[in-house]
């Protein structure tokens, strides 16, 4: 039904380069059939301001993005969900401090992103665990300086990704938190918003259908070619040593498109986490901040 | 106050009061002078000579003043410091804001008057006192001014130095006839040179003397003689002494 | 501001409602407390440091040798990347900011008044020599006057500097500052917020230059200069 | 750097060894021309307006009505908090972060260029009345050379703060640039390149500086100061 | 060069040389000077008098410098500008390094002396001319120096007050018995005040005159007149013109 103009541009907002390497290494990059730009962001808020400003087309954004613009006033419809069953994050005690059990987080200095993923996962570890906020001590801080945080134990724990986690464990003695059941927290979910502006202009619906496709063709590869996306991503661009790579890809599992209807449950536990901490003034149904127009695509493609 | 816009011609002063503050430096001053005068003005340290000098110049908006005055447009002010502006040499100083087509010429040519023809070049910091004065005498006489107002331009001189900037003054004079006023602390320098004599005393022109002797003068003449006596008496200096 | 849509900024007449009910409700008064404790503690170090370091640096060859390149690397490297460096050092608690905040100061006071007292008139120097100043007398009752008008300057840049410095510093182990209420209002597009946030800036940021250079006026009132 | 362990920030010897390689395979250098190309232009744009605003300013009451006031809420205002309206305005590309960085310089360049204005000896402003000298004959020959001082004294800081304000900005929109670059390191946390990223900024500040205190001191031979 | 540590007692310079870049401007002056001399520098505006007191006051340490000198410790300089520092007030700057317990008493007085007792508390700035150097005057005077070198300390004032300063100069040189170097232009000056003439040329001490008159002294005394006649003839100017 969507018809592809080779002339429409398409600003894809990116962070870490990963959307623009994916398609890279995926050689999914020289088939688009429009012109892509992928405009690499550091954060949810910058990449919300500049939709905003009608800079970007669409976004790749972490879990909670999509929840704050929504909070703000601007609904940017969820075009596509991708996930990893088992969370990128993880909770890191300090060095001299080792966590066997959620419930032993009560009482702690716990470092608080705010409003970022990390939050979510937090919360919902301390649900699991049976702990109140209250019970515990937040320290706000921003994601760049958890690591020194952690290394400097001026918090016990933190919500840290790798390759830092096995970085601080080799380096300083820190510790992944032991419970296993740290593991089944929350999925990494990320998505990609877009501005409802766009999904009215045919052409660029359409591009976005063609890149969506792309992706998850690209995503594939990646499932599939482990070791070559590693190498071409972690090691070759972001000259991160083989020994991270390895530790990066150890804990990573496979990248999964989902389509609206799989995504919306999910994302309502989001939005439901938040509004019990107190982020959110109103708790949102997550259905409306979905579009369905890619599900075929998804389906098809993954 | 009302400046009446510069004009060709004579300066006048019609009740000119100026003073800082609360305190009255220029009190009433009425006073004409006729176009190619040269009129001395002579008074005690802090009489308001220098006052009395910027207020026709057109200088310290800020004082109180009232009364008004009138002067010619083309008006040339020699200050009692030299003012070169240290971040040019000494011959930019000299041509700065000069309208000829021959400045830089006509500027070396003054330089060398003054004495400071190998002086050109440098920075004005490294000239001596008498010479930065020179320089700026050389800068005031190069605009061919229809007014000069001058403020002790010959302060730092030695004898030799001052007879010959006098010279240099006079012939300049007597070629363009320009109005000059000229503040000075030195009675034998105003008679030597002036037409007319003033003296500044509490905020007024106390004496006002018409010196009509020819040139070049000489000391020794009578009329000299008596009015420099005149002078030093009405400026509080017991003549016999000096 | 009539061309943005009300998502990228708010109108500044919803920001001065959201601003009142802020006030009101006493949600904004302890963040700018909070903020102008810190700003305020690092200023005084920055300019009290500043000061110290311009006139070591600028009235003696090994106190040149010594501070000046520090001074020079320190303005170079930019405060992102000094942060994990000064956790380390200091913590994530107020110290850290504090010492940031001194830290950014610092470079202004000490770049001008170091400027300015290299600057001073050799006139005047010389005139201390003959009279024989003490070193301290020489300071205080010439180098230091003699400086002021550069010194004067770097205040003006430094009283909005530290409030500026903190907005990035309030990221890190706070819930109090407006440098806090600005970003969690950022993450959560609270444009509204964000315009009440710039509104306190540019009225600290007036009014504390205002009162610099009304200091500064009556301190240099002897100046015989252009903007008397 | 002795009390930090290796993990925080790498050794210098390291980082020589990395910032070598960098060096050798060609990663370095592009980012380091494209910072330059964004951190001189910004620089160049800041130093010229920001002049061109301090004798606007300085030398006519209106001009100071207009300008003085927004730039003292521009410099009181966090850039944080700037990016946002600048994105609406120029977009997402070079024109933003350029846009930016030519403000950061101008703050230090008015205020410093607009304050010796001010500072000029009114000697040399009666001078160049009685001498009859057209308005740019006075800005050329008296304002300029007066400020001149003052103006040096913001090219220092302008020179080091176009690179540091460029490190926030190359977050937005970039793959290039040394901000990029740190800010990538920073990501995932390869304190070596961090490291390196301080020994250019380091170098870069040095090296600036020097350069401009060496035009100063040519440029202001006339002076008999103190520093001479 | 080298400077020998100051020491109580005369003046004496061995084959001092001093120039700026290329340029001598002082050519192996050899000079002594005993204690309590009162001694008057004569010469042409540019011939070094400043460049030679500055020497001896130990300041220029950048010129090129040969020979060597001693000066005695408590050493007052009367700089050819005034040199008053702008931020303080005028007594301020009088006061300024002054080791005394009744500074503030001496200074108000030296005001008095010098007549700038109502100007204490004023800014430099708003000073006249005469009034500055006053001001400059005063401030050398109350140090009661060992050695006062003073540049021209007279320049700007007129002939009443100079005479009046001339007389405070004298009763103080008279009670303290100070070692004087006095620069001036002013011939007659010179041989009112000083006991010995130096007169500099080229670089040199070209005349060295002792004027043994008594004081006060009369400008019509024969020897007055006679040594005035060859001073200037040596300065240059034609003396039956002055
Ligand atoms: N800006 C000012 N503010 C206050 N008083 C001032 C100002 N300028 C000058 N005066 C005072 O006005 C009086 C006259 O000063 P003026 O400079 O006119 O004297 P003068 O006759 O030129 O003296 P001199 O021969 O010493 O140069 C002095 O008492 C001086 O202190
Ligand atoms: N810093 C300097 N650099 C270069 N030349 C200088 C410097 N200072 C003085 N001179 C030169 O040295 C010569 C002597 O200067 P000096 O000031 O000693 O003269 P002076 O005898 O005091 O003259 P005046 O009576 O005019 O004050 C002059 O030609 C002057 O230009
Ligand atoms: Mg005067
Ligand atoms: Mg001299």
């Amino acid at each position: 039904a969507l018809t592809e103009d080779p002339d429409t541009t398409l600003a894809v907002a990116d962070q870490s380069e990963l959307v623009r390497n994916l398609l890279d290494a995926s050689g999914e990059a020289s088939k688009l059939g429009f012109k892509g730009s992928f405009p690499n962001f550091a954060g949810g808020p910058a990449i919300l301001e500049a939709m905003r400003a009608g800079a970007l087309d669409i976004a790749y954004v972490g879990d909670t993005p999509p929840i704050q613009a929504r909070a703000a006033g601007t609904l940017l419809p969820i075009v596509g969900t991708f996930t990893r069953k088992v969370a990128q994050y993880r909770l890191t005690s300090r060095p001299g401090l080792v966590i066997h059990k959620l419930a032993e987080l009560k009482g702690k200095k716990l470092s608080y992103v705010e409003g970022s993923g990390r939050q979510v996962f937090l919360i919902e570890a301390l649900n699991r665990a049976g702990v109140s906020l209250k019970d515990v001590e937040l320290v706000n801080l921003r994601v760049a300086d958890l690591p020194d945080a952690i290394r400097s134990g001026a918090v016990d724990v933190a919500v840290l990704t790798e390759p830092h986690i096995t970085r601080l464990v080799k380096q300083v003695g820190a510790s992944p938190v032991l419970d296993p059941l740290e593991r089944q927290i929350l999925p990494s979910t990320s998505y990609f918003y877009a501005r409802p502006e766009v999904l009215a202009e045919p052409g660029k619906a359409a591009a976005i259908g063609s890149f969506l496709g792309a992706f998850a063709r690209a995503a594939k590869w990646a499932n599939a070619n482990r070791q070559a996306w590693a190498k071409y991503y972690y090691t070759d661009f972001q000259r991160i040593t083989p020994d991270d790579t390895a530790a990066i890809i150890a804990g990573e599992s496979p990248l999964e498109m989902q389509t609206a209807a799989e995504a919306i449950p999910h994302h309502q536990k989001l939005i439901d986490i938040l509004y019990q901490a107190g982020s959110l003034k109103e708790r949102f149904d997550a259905q409306t901040s979905f579009v369905d127009t890619y599900d075929s695509i998804v389906s098809a493609e993954r | 106050m009302t400046i009446h816009a510069p004009s060709f011609g004579p300066v006048s002063l019609r009740n000119l009061s100026r003073g800082f503050g609360q305190k009255t430096i220029l009190n009433d001053i009425t006073l004409d002078i006729p176009r190619g005068q040269f009129v001395a003005l002579l008074g005690e340290s802090g009489s308001g000579k220098t006052t009395l000098l910027r207020a026709l110049a057109g200088l310290d908006d800020d004082a109180v003043t009232q009364g008004d005055f009138r002067t010619p447009r083309n008006t040339s002010v020699l200050f009692q410091d030299a003012r070169l502006l240290p971040w040019m040499s000494v011959i930019d100083n000299l041509t700065l804001g000069l309208r000829r087509s021959d400045a830089k010429v006509a500027a070396s040519a003054m330089l060398d008057s003054v004495g400071l023809g190998d002086k050109a070049d440098v920075w004005p910091a490294t000239l001596s006192g008498g010479q930065k004065q020179r320089a700026a005498l050389a800068r005031s006489l190069l605009r061919q001014p229809e007014l000069l107002l001058a403020d002790e331009p010959f302060g730092a001189l030695d004898a030799l130095t001052r007879m010959r900037m006098h010279g240099l003054l006079f012939r300049l004079v007597e070629r363009r006839k320009p109005t000059v006023v000229l503040v000075t602390h030195d009675v034998d320098e105003a008679l030597l040179l002036s037409d007319r004599i003033l003296v500044l005393k509490d905020g007024r022109i106390a004496e006002d003397h018409q010196v009509a002797l020819p040139h070049p003068r000489s000391t020794g003449h009578p009329t000299f003689v008596e009015l420099r006596q005149t002078l030093l008496r009405s400026l509080g200096v017991e003549t016999n002494l000096v | 501001m009539g061309i943005l849509s009300p998502y990228t900024l708010t109108a500044p007449s919803t920001a001065v409602v959201t601003g009142y009910q802020l006030l009101a409700d006493g949600t904004l008064l302890p963040h700018l407390l909070a903020s102008a404790g810190r700003a305020y503690t690092g200023l005084f170090l920055g300019v009290t440091v500043g000061v110290v370091l311009a006139l070591l640096s600028g009235l003696t060859r090994s106190g040149e040798a010594l501070i000046d390149g520090v001074v020079q690397i320190k303005r170079a490297v930019p405060t992102l990347a000094l942060v994990p460096l000064v956790i380390i050092w200091l913590g994530i608690g107020e110290a850290m900011k504090i010492f940031l905040i001194f830290t950014a100061v610092l470079v202004p006071v000490y770049i001008n008044t170091h400027a300015a007292l290299r600057g001073i008139d050799i006139g005047h120097v010389e005139l201390a020599r003959t009279l024989g100043l003490t070193r301290s007398e020489f300071i205080r009752k010439v180098a230091l006057p003699g400086a002021l008008p550069g010194f004067f300057v770097s205040l003006r840049l430094a009283v909005t500097l530290c409030w500026t410095a903190l907005v990035v510093l309030e990221l890190i182990n706070t819930q109090t500052g407006i440098g806090y209420l600005m970003n969690r209002a950022r993450d959560w597009g609270q444009t509204d917020v964000i315009v009440v946030g710039i509104f306190i800036y540019a009225i600290l940021g007036l009014v504390s230059d205002a009162l610099v250079r009304l200091i500064e006026a009556r301190m240099l009132a002897y100046r015989r200069v252009l903007g008397t």
